[in-house]
């Protein structure tokens, strides 16, 4: 029985419902309707006032998650698009993210921002948010690319005590299957070898993975093995693999989705030239969304946005640098 | 003080009412033509991305557009085909939008209901709900700066946007500023699938534009000529110079949130009020009631009207998509300070 | 529906009224002294940042704090001395937060009324304004799915505090989830330099309470006795299960917005009007004139507040401050997942 | 005659206001008050009518600049703090960022954000925010660092057609004293070697251009000649600039004050490790502030942040590597 990645999300959901009378689930239509994308299908029935529709009040949202928290609970937030989370950004990052460094108080929330683009989106449905929470201390920033790590990772993020963004990918909802719901994961905090390789790596996370594995694939037939390493969380971002990676391959190519200044490819490019720049063969590079806003029709956003033949047009020129 | 009691019962105007009502008639109707296409495309495949439709709340919408001039500022959401329409948007720019057609305002950039042409007054909406109230507000400002009178402001929202920060941000400014700004809320009884009652806890909307020393208006928005008269009112008391004005109008979404939806939630019990009335059949009667037109004329308008559609969206999707390698992908308007990296 | 007609008028609870409005007192009079070595200690250049004071808001304050119980919520703001210390802030842990004590409960991290104690109900105010109040109703929500009865949640924000998108929607939301919330608006005339009149146009702020659904309570804030009374009932009515209630006090901050502000700007209309009146010498003359105390016992009251003061302070001064060696420099709880990068 | 770097704001805006009647202001107690910090002091009465106090509202404060310069108004925003301007964010990378490449049309706002760290400013009233904004497509983020480029980029700001969010120091607001106003500047979007040398060079910006001008001093004591490049500007970042200083000197630190996750130290180190990687004669440095917010008591602060003596440290580590 295939499971998708939206699936999969909720049945993190229903499973942490289940196991813990601290969590709840607080958002815009997440009650009976189950949610813009039905993340939470069924759950307001499965458990009954422990799935609230909230107001369209994204900072009050957060708000409530934050006092909730602080008395002991475990809740839940879904922003109906990522896009919409600037309106609760200053609960996350002034209130949430400082609540223990300040008061040595946990502050234990999980925002869940379904993000990144899909066709038609258009500028303020299909943003990658993720450089904004991870510039902030205080924070736990995740980026799910496969079905396993939407199921593992969600529950692995309420269970901890401080508050964590969760970036699932729109584009991945219903396009990712896998066969079963994960029994064992991963610690957060590390990232994953997706495919080894010793040519070259990529470095990248979240709906870019599958671009880079299909790049990787693809390169394969001249007879290159490309690594491609998944981050899984950006913040903490795991150094140490990327590293590893880079010491095997001697190239490295980071691929984001989000726009292209600053950001997560700005992230581990400075952190492998700063810590591993003897290992690199050949100068990094990075490939980022254009720096414009993210266009609405699919002409204009699939040049927008890294595909994998932007990623193998990178490649073929890393590989001859 | 005002109190709840100034919150304005209907007081019908009376000269001109026919030729109002019939020019809003008009453009309710292009704009349940325009929707009910755009649907049987979105259906068929060849409309990208969401479609947000505005059945039953054409009257509301109709009614604002006409109130308005050349020269107002107008700021439309999501269910406001007909406003738009009235307010001087081209039929065919509206279907190139919702098309993509790289020819439309909006490029291929933009699609569906975020669609404006700023410098003519008319603005496009961003999705983050609320914002457009202060933005309108800024727009009056400018105005005011330049010695420009007899401007009204306006914008459109939802049940469900009254509840965000923006909206009262920019409602409070207004007052304080005591701009011609014309608030129009849909209160159709659901923000997506939320119901009021998750919304909000007063007993009615229109009690809050007390809390923001503004004047509150109340209509029956599936009552056409209720719509006319009392949005008409907010609209000449603003220009008058009266300050903002808010307008709450009941009425149901006949629809779902979007043609993706099929709106299973919606209480129906509502649907079989007087306040699930279609507010297109209500003009009808309305206007076949007082003789201003027969079922017949009625009809053949509206082929006319649906003769209109057809020809703009056939000529959208004829046009050219966008093209990536014709864009500049640039976000500055200075081209000097770009940067252009990917 | 609420009308404007349900607005509180006071309705005095006479049993035990001695004995609370002595216990207030107490706390308004250490809030005075307390505040009153803090600025002379800025003066002097012992304390570092800002220091906000509260004269004139005691009485307002106070009656949040006695009304209050342990096991509640309370989430104070700039002006809230007397009410902290009525909550059970230690004296000791304010002067040392003041003082950058690393001793304290902040610990050098913060400073002066950015302190609290989560944990123990007391909720650690961040600067942007309004968004205590959504925090505090979750706080709520949280003891309400413990099945935790009898409990009160209160936030206290200014008149500028109000027009934030973050009050909007935090009492809005409050109000959907008919939560035991009590939002203490102390309206002292001015937002920093900003007068009412450029924050918001409604008559009254109180006004705002029926577009929300929640009951508004109005009050001289410069009036103990009508403090006590009136925040008293609002906090029963929130325990008693009828939901959120706002209180709206009108009354004038007598120093400037903080110790750097010498309030050139406040009308001197205002400070001569009732609304100017010292909310201590009210206290002392509505305590003398019911003769529960004489100038002499009040006298000796305030020497011996005045002498602990002195002593938390002393303590204060004489621990430890900050060491960046002994810092962690870590902001999240769990270490494993910290980066600690420079 | 002496003029500060605040009177050198104050000034500015004095002059956009006798020069252009496009030009307003409206903020936070900027009228007769003049400001928080005094930076529109007299302009409401020597503009009668053209310098607005808002309501606590930065939301609606850059909706309203938003709709006033769609009407063809040059409105300026100012922020009481840089950290409030969280609650205005969504308008400005949502809204004001999108409009021309929505739209067609400008949207010429300046908002002003009083940013950075002071000696007891706490975790709320010293963030460095430039790293969220220049994320964003549509927005130009000035970092002024002198008293000249205070007056001349505010200026210059005003005049861009495109939403300018500029970034003034406070620290820098009575420390820094000029002779005279400047009668001419470098473009926007062109960074300045503030100092030239030849064995390291030093990218920074805003504040931390003085501890690094202060570092390079000391370390010429030892006869090191430390070249310091002042960005101005980080967006547009003037990589050519940069790159032209690490060919000259082949060793790179970049110094910021914001906290260490992305920003701007992250973007020029991948802009060097990427566009001028041969030119490196040794592995790129980055010195940021810590990963906790801005602690308020000075003798956490002065850890928090780096200063010219954490500078020193890690530019004798950068010299001998
Ligand atoms: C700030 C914000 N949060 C969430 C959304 C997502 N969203 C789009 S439409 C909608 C429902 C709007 O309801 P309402 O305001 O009542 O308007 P209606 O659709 O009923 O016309 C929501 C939640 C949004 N656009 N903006
Ligand atoms: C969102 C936000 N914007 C700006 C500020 C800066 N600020 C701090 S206190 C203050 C004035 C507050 O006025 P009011 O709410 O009336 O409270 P009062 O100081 O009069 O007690 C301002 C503008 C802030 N703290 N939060
Ligand atoms: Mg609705
Ligand atoms: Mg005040």
């Amino acid at each position: 029985m295939a499971i998708t990645y939206l699936e999969a999300i909720r049945e993190a959901q229903a499973k942490l419902l289940a196991d813990d009378p601290r969590v709840f689930i607080y958002g815009q239509d997440v009650g009976n309707f189950g949610g813009a994308f039905k993340a939470t299908k069924g759950l307001a029935k499965e458990f009954p006032g422990r799935v609230l529709d909230s107001p369209i009040s994204e900072d009050a949202q957060v708000g409530l998650a934050i006092g909730a928290a602080i008395e002991g609970m475990r809740p839940i937030i879904e922003m109906q698009f990522a896009d919409f989370s600037t309106c609760g950004l200053n609960q996350i990052i002034n209130h949430a993210a400082t609540m223990f460094w300040r008061t040595n108080t946990k502050c234990p929330i999980t925002v869940r921002l379904p993000c990144g683009g899909t066709a038609g989106g258009g500028p303020f449905h299909s943003q990658s948010m993720e450089a904004l929470y991870a510039h902030y201390p205080g924070l736990i920033v995740l980026n799910p690319a496969t079905v396993e790590d939407a199921y593992s990772m969600l529950i692995a993020a309420v269970h901890i005590d401080d508050p964590v963004v969760f970036c699932e990918h729109k584009y991945l909802y219903y396009h990712l299957k896998a066969d079963a719901l994960p029994t064992e994961a991963l610690p957060i905090g590390k990232a994953r070898v997706a495919r080894p390789g010793r040519d070259a790596t990529i470095v990248t996370y979240s709906a870019m993975l599958h671009e880079a594995l299909a790049c990787a694939e693809e390169l394969a037939k001249d007879g290159w093995q490309i690594e491609v390493v998944d981050l899984r969380s950006v913040k903490p971002l795991d150094t140490d693999t990327i590293l590893g990676s880079v010491a095997r391959t001697g190239r490295l190519l980071v691929v984001g989705e989000a726009f292209p200044w600053g950001g997560v490819t700005a992230e581990v490019v400075a952190r492998v030239a700063t810590e591993g720049f003897s290992l690199l063969d050949a100068p990094p590079m990075r490939l980022n969304a254009k720096d414009t806003p993210v266009p609405y029709h699919p002409n204009l956003w699939g040049t927008h946005r890294p595909t994998a033949r932007a990623i193998i047009g990178a490649m073929r020129e890393l590989l001859h640098a | 003080m005002l109190q709840t009691s100034d919150v304005t019962s209907v007081k019908p105007q009376t000269d001109g009412r026919r030729e109002r009502y019939l020019a809003a008639f008009r453009w309710m109707l292009l704009a349940r033509v325009f929707e009910e296409k755009l649907a049987s495309l979105y259906r068929g495949g060849k409309v990208i991305g969401g479609v947000f439709l505005s059945k039953g709340q054409e009257a509301l919408s109709a009614a604002l557009g006409v109130a308005l001039r050349k020269g107002d500022i107008y700021a439309p959401l999501i269910r406001d085909s007909a406003g738009r329409f009235a307010f001087g948007e081209s039929l065919l720019d509206a279907a190139r939008t919702c098309i993509g057609s790289r020819l439309g305002p909006m490029r291929g950039r933009e699609g569906n209901i975020h669609r404006g042409k700023p410098r003519e007054g008319y603005y496009a909406m961003i999705s983050h709900l609320g914002v457009m109230v202060s933005t309108v507000s800024g727009g009056l400002v400018a105005r005011r700066f330049k010695g420009v009178r007899d401007v009204v402001g306006a914008t459109c929202i939802g049940d469900g946007g009254t509840s965000t920060g923006s909206f009262h941000e920019g409602l409070n400014m207004a007052a304080v500023e005591k701009l011609p700004l014309v608030v129009v809320v849909a209160n159709n009884q659901y923000a997506y699938s939320t119901p009021t009652s998750q919304q909000f806890a007063c007993a009615d909307l229109v009690d809050r534009a007390i809390g923001y020393g503004v004047r509150g208006h109340k209509i029956d928005g599936t009552d056409p000529q209720a719509c006319f008269d009392v949005v008409g009112e907010a609209v000449a008391r603003a220009r008058a110079g009266e300050g903002p004005q808010m307008v709450v109008a009941d009425l149901l979404r006949l629809v779902g949130h979007g043609e993706h939806d099929d709106a299973h939630y919606v209480n129906h019990a509502l649907k079989v009020s007087p306040i699930g009335r279609d507010c297109l059949e209500v003009a009808r009667a309305q206007i076949t009631a007082a003789a201003w037109m027969n079922a017949m004329q009625i009809d053949s308008l509206r082929d006319q009207l649906q003769a209109e559609v057809e020809s703009a969206f056939a000529t959208a999707l004829r046009e050219p998509l966008p093209d990536p390698n014709l864009e500049d992908w640039r976000a500055l308007s200075t081209e000097a300070l770009a940067e252009g990296r990917a």
